[in-house]
């Protein structure tokens, strides 16, 4: 085939001229940068000769801003982009979106949010497009519906919609389980502020102390509420690190939930649940609402996108609403929402140390909500006049319902049979309005 | 920053968990004066709302659809 | 169960605290709100006791907020709250957006709107979260699509998508029926303008009154439009009233109907109609549109987004795109337009004497409607020379297809097995014309 | 204001419902008019546009549609 | 009928009542300007006679203002419309547009977006309404995602997620013929600088050359796109003759396909194109986005978004999404960008020569690529060792994927039986690609 | 503008259709590489991603789906 060789000695070609380009490059570098600017600020065409037009279409590519950054390159806040982050930061950055693309595509870790914001990150770090800039396509989804908060709370509707809080009402002193958990959240501030002040290796103040924290909420758009509200620049770390925890649960949780138990305490078999009656869902959303209202306003943004979800599906009139929320709504928002937190994993912003330290303190938080939850079944259960299996507790820590399956799974394969299902959804459910109501106590602090 | 961070944070883990705690607390105790309510004032076959025809709304009935639809067309591409 | 004891005495520690909160909480009112505000600009967080954690958290309970109602308190719009309205004002408000629920939900008062609309007004009146400001989630909403007035044009497109005007043309001139409707436009608009000079109870402007009269078009969308154009303030109270009276049409109705026909008229069996040729109504959406560009450009968006609507499902090329706007498209913005317009329930916005008088107008509004269509009925009747039923002169106020569906139903109490529905859509679908034109005849008034 | 609102509102209405009636009155005589010529020049059967096939888009064969899909997984759902 | 006569003379009574006004507007028309300024500031209500209400009611009048055009009356973008534009304009563009629904209903052109256009278009030429002004339905659609952009690049997100690769895969050397077609680009890019430096007909800027000759790229979203970005003022001509040559394509391309090769040559027989593994279909966006990072990352926006959706697509794990792309989000994008794009095609934009020379050259585009795909054909035909039918070069200009049916269609009818479909699909789809590539290095050239 | 629109978009076309043609061929050479390192590594069996039961994501599949719907609603409604 004749015509592979022509096409060939072109590509030969280009590549020599484009060397010619890179080793004259170094006399033009002083000079370039307030040239370019000033042909930028005039937007006047001027006559080039085709080698020309070849040199300057060569100095657009991605390839030339990986191998020559450049001081004095802006990131979309418009800030400078070091050196390192312009070159070897963005490989490693494919490098880390590649490994987000395996463990969501061949591992199923939470691929509905994390394909996304992986995408979200290529783009983001693809050099010369500036996409993450106000008028590209990431900076423009990012000022849409992340920088006001108002994705998270779609996403949040739509969850709302989607939950049944039956076991809960049906039982409803569990919900205690699903506070212990939130031991998760707070014990890891406390980790978090320890990292800073007795290790060199980050430095968090105590708002991104908190912001990191609720990535022991388990709660995907709770933790992206807050992240934005609290800690913007920590957003990216922190919503990878809340995903791939939230799908790493079925790993992180049973070896705690057993070295916490005993195996008598894991054969325990709870009493059948209740038929609860419909009105009480029907009241519950605005129950909880109305609570949050008069205790702590700041939750109520995510509880009553939350609670509006549930009322809607439960007022049985307007299921048009209740479906479109629970389908098209929630798709469409989770198409945006990952690729906006995807434009925070520049190789800037998310090549720090603070990323390593969130990943650290999300693993321990999720590993504290855990045993929080399983010592407090214990304590219930030693108080209680029905039998409760500690193991529930460990669903409180929510990443509704993976971890209440988990629960069902350890507890049939300590007594098969004894199915804890709808017993441990009944924390699960109250752990995202314990989360809701600590991530409210944060907001309250820093207000 | 002239405060100790860890000081700080203990004191909010103080603060949250209390709240986090108080809030359920007084939810399980709604919830429980509510069932009771509901349970004597409106016994399940009186229930005001029309919840009745609709109650293919819950979840668990949803996914039965879904899947019923599912099924029904996996059985209808079989036939062909 | 011990633990119960445990939590309960934690529970009166708590309660405690909070009355010496309250007590001491005199003292600082006058240094309260300076250094609030010095905090806030700041925003720099200050080192505190666990005491002092509490009081301060128990300062951002909605329970204080509402029990100790302060001056300089401002709502979404930056206007200061009176105190009646941060106190009993909310609890009233909640009180009525219970009854708007229970109206939704169990007696099916327009449930697609009045539910998303009621549980708007709950969230904008919770105290301290103020999320009808312009970063709170109601008020992103009012701002994207009700304060330019985009979604009810959306909604109007969707409902022009639905509609079927082939009835219309196969009779057209019960079209004039769909106009003499109008009077409810109208005649409300003087009895607001009289209400106002008569008597001192309330004090709408010219301006105001025309937004309420509007209501008389039972059009929802319509009505909102207008209300946004000309009276924001008084949006929320028009709404909920445009709604509630539309899902009284079979109450309101049929005692008018009854009163000004006899039993012979209401008997008159009509004309079955002619099939409509499809280009026919492949065409309408054009002329209508064409004769709003020539004789009335003010209705130009409303009956635009209508006629769009209704030409996309009627040209049988578009269907993906039509059936879009009849479903997750208009499902969406109804969610949203809901939200929006109940943000507009503030007890401080919508406990005036004003929300009474304009429930009081609505009402006329919609009697004055179903008069003036029935007499219209009456006197076509007399020189037409097919018969028409009166009656059909009462679906002309719209409320499209309850009207149309009442006519049926009184029609057929009085002759059974004489089904009116047909001829009464086509006065029905009028009405939606006449009331747009309506609106932009007030809207060319006052521009 | 030192106009009457009430006198002021009273020409609007006459305004209004003048433009209204007149508005109709035309539509009406045009509705006429297209019947007419549209029967005449484009009788049913030779309609050029493609709203032979896509009937299917009327409001109520929709409903007729979404009931035979409700219905069809109805039967299916009992038959298991 | 007698109802008939009072109507009528109402009405008679009105049409002389107007033709007074009309004689009495020659005195006003110097003072009328100023003072409608003045009265729009204070925007104050004054008190009226029923005859003045009429008078200044009928001032309002579309009709009026076609009849009676005046100087000063602005557009949309707050430019002076001239007098022929607001008169004969307004009802050449009407026309215009009547034809369009007549290509799009009754012809089948591309109605999925000619009729959105169209109808945007009839909205925008409605006078007084200004609805193409920021606070109009169109002017707020345009802002919302064209003028950033964002609509073109979620429409190429879901054709990505339409797209599918297998057959390039299958044969990857069929690339070539895509690239081939893009001299329909290019080539046009020449005649319309041709058209401007010869003729004295039109004064195309290089810009605006670049940004015509994109229509060329046979592909909707690009050539909006990239006409929103280079060249707003011709965005209406430049989306209306991209929309209606690719719906021409059965047209255009056989007679060029014939002219250009022998019945031998078109009776060539393609080898069956293998089986392509699961794995290549999922890493080829992947292979595709990254080039597009190293070498063109100006196309990073449009392949990007592209990509996306084919990832998304091909991952099998987030089909919610997937479908989501391909449906209610491409369907309520489709309306708002048709809408958006029709905003332009308002008469004083659109009736220029230069919308003729668009139509023109957009022709000539067609042409190029269709006749360029082809020789290239010829030309691989010649040196590769499979036989190749020169005919499916014409697929390169994409317009997917009819370009590919006219191919199978000539195929067929010189050989019966001889299906080219599949082979004419890689040459397809690399022709978006192509075009993209191409479309990237004009935005390089004038960044 | 003191150059000639013609000369200039010469050569826009000749750097174009350059990078549009190197484009595509690294491309081509890309996808033969692939295709050669898939099947020798990652033979159709043992591919480790999950498309195996996502495979009804193919758009033909889709529509076959699609039309599957179709075709058993519009059955139901014949027997009816
Ligand atoms: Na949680
Ligand atoms: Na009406
Ligand atoms: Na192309």
């Amino acid at each position: 085939m004749k015509l592979k060789h022509l096409i060939l000695s072109l590509l030969f070609a280009f590549a020599a001229l484009t060397s010619t380009v890179q080793a004259s490059e170094g006399h033009e570098a002083a000079a370039s940068v307030p040239a370019a600017q000033t042909q930028n600020a005039a937007k006047v065409y001027e006559e080039k000769s085709v080698g020309q037009l070849i040199v300057s279409f060569f100095k657009t590519t991605g390839l030339n801003a990986i191998i020559n950054p450049k001081e004095g390159v802006k990131n979309g806040e418009g800030k400078n982009i070091s050196l390192f982050a312009q070159s070897w930061g963005r490989v490693l950055m494919f490098a880390i979106i590649f490994l987000l693309f395996y463990l969501a595509i061949a591992k199923g870790f939470e691929p509905l949010l994390l394909l996304p914001i992986a995408f979200g990150g290529l783009l983001a770090n693809i050099p010369i497009a500036n996409m993450t800039g106000p008028h590209g396509m990431l900076g423009i989804i990012y000022n849409m519906g992340i920088a006001n908060e108002f994705f998270p709370l779609l996403i949040f509707m739509g969850v709302g919609a989607m939950t049944d809080f039956g076991p809960l009402l049906s039982n409803p002193k569990t919900a205690l389980l699903g506070g212990a958990a939130q031991f998760g959240i707070f014990g890891s501030l406390v980790g978090a502020a320890a990292l800073s002040q007795y290790t060199g290796m980050v430095d968090f103040t105590l708002k991104q102390s908190a912001a990191i924290s609720i990535i022991g909420g388990a709660d995907g758009p709770t933790s992206i509420f807050i992240a934005s509200a609290l800690a913007p620049e920590l957003l990216g770390a922190i919503a990878v690190a809340a995903y791939s925890y939230m799908a790493l649960v079925p790993v992180i949780q049973p070896p705690i939930m057993r070295a916490l138990t005993n195996p008598e305490e894991r054969k325990i078999v709870m009493k059948t649940t209740r038929k609860v009656n419909p009105l009480e869902k029907l009241i519950f959303p605005l129950v909880v609402i109305m609570m949050i209202a008069l205790i702590l306003p700041d939750a109520a943004p995510l509880m009553g996108a939350f609670a509006l979800g549930n009322f809607a599906k439960e007022s049985g009139v307007v299921d048009r609403l209740s479906n479109e929320m629970q389908n098209s709504l929630i798709n469409i928002v989770t198409i945006f929402l990952g690729l906006g937190v995807g434009s925070k994993l520049q190789s800037d912003t998310f090549l720090v140390a603070e990323s390593l330290g969130i990943m650290v303190i999300g693993l321990l938080a999720f590993s504290a909500g855990t045993a929080a939850g399983v010592l407090m079944g214990k304590l219930m259960n030693r108080f209680s006049k029905e039998p409760i299996n500690p193991l529930i507790g460990a669903a409180g820590v929510s990443a509704v319902p993976m971890a209440a399956r988990v629960v069902s799974k350890v507890g049939s394969e300590e007594k098969p049979g004894n199915i804890l299902l709808m017993h441990a959804m009944g924390p699960n459910v109250a752990g995202v309005i314990g989360s809701a109501v600590a991530a409210g106590v944060l907001l309250s602090i820093f207000k | 920053m002239e405060y100790s961070l860890v000081g700080e944070s203990l004191k909010f883990m103080i603060l949250g968990m209390l709240i986090v705690f108080v809030f359920l607390y007084v939810l399980v105790e709604v919830m429980k004066l509510q069932a009771k309510i509901i349970s004597k004032y409106f016994p399940e076959k009186e229930i005001p709302v029309s919840t009745s025809a609709s109650s293919t709304t819950d979840t668990d009935e949803e996914a039965r659809r879904t899947a019923a639809i599912i099924a029904a067309v996996t059985e209808f591409r079989k036939k062909k």
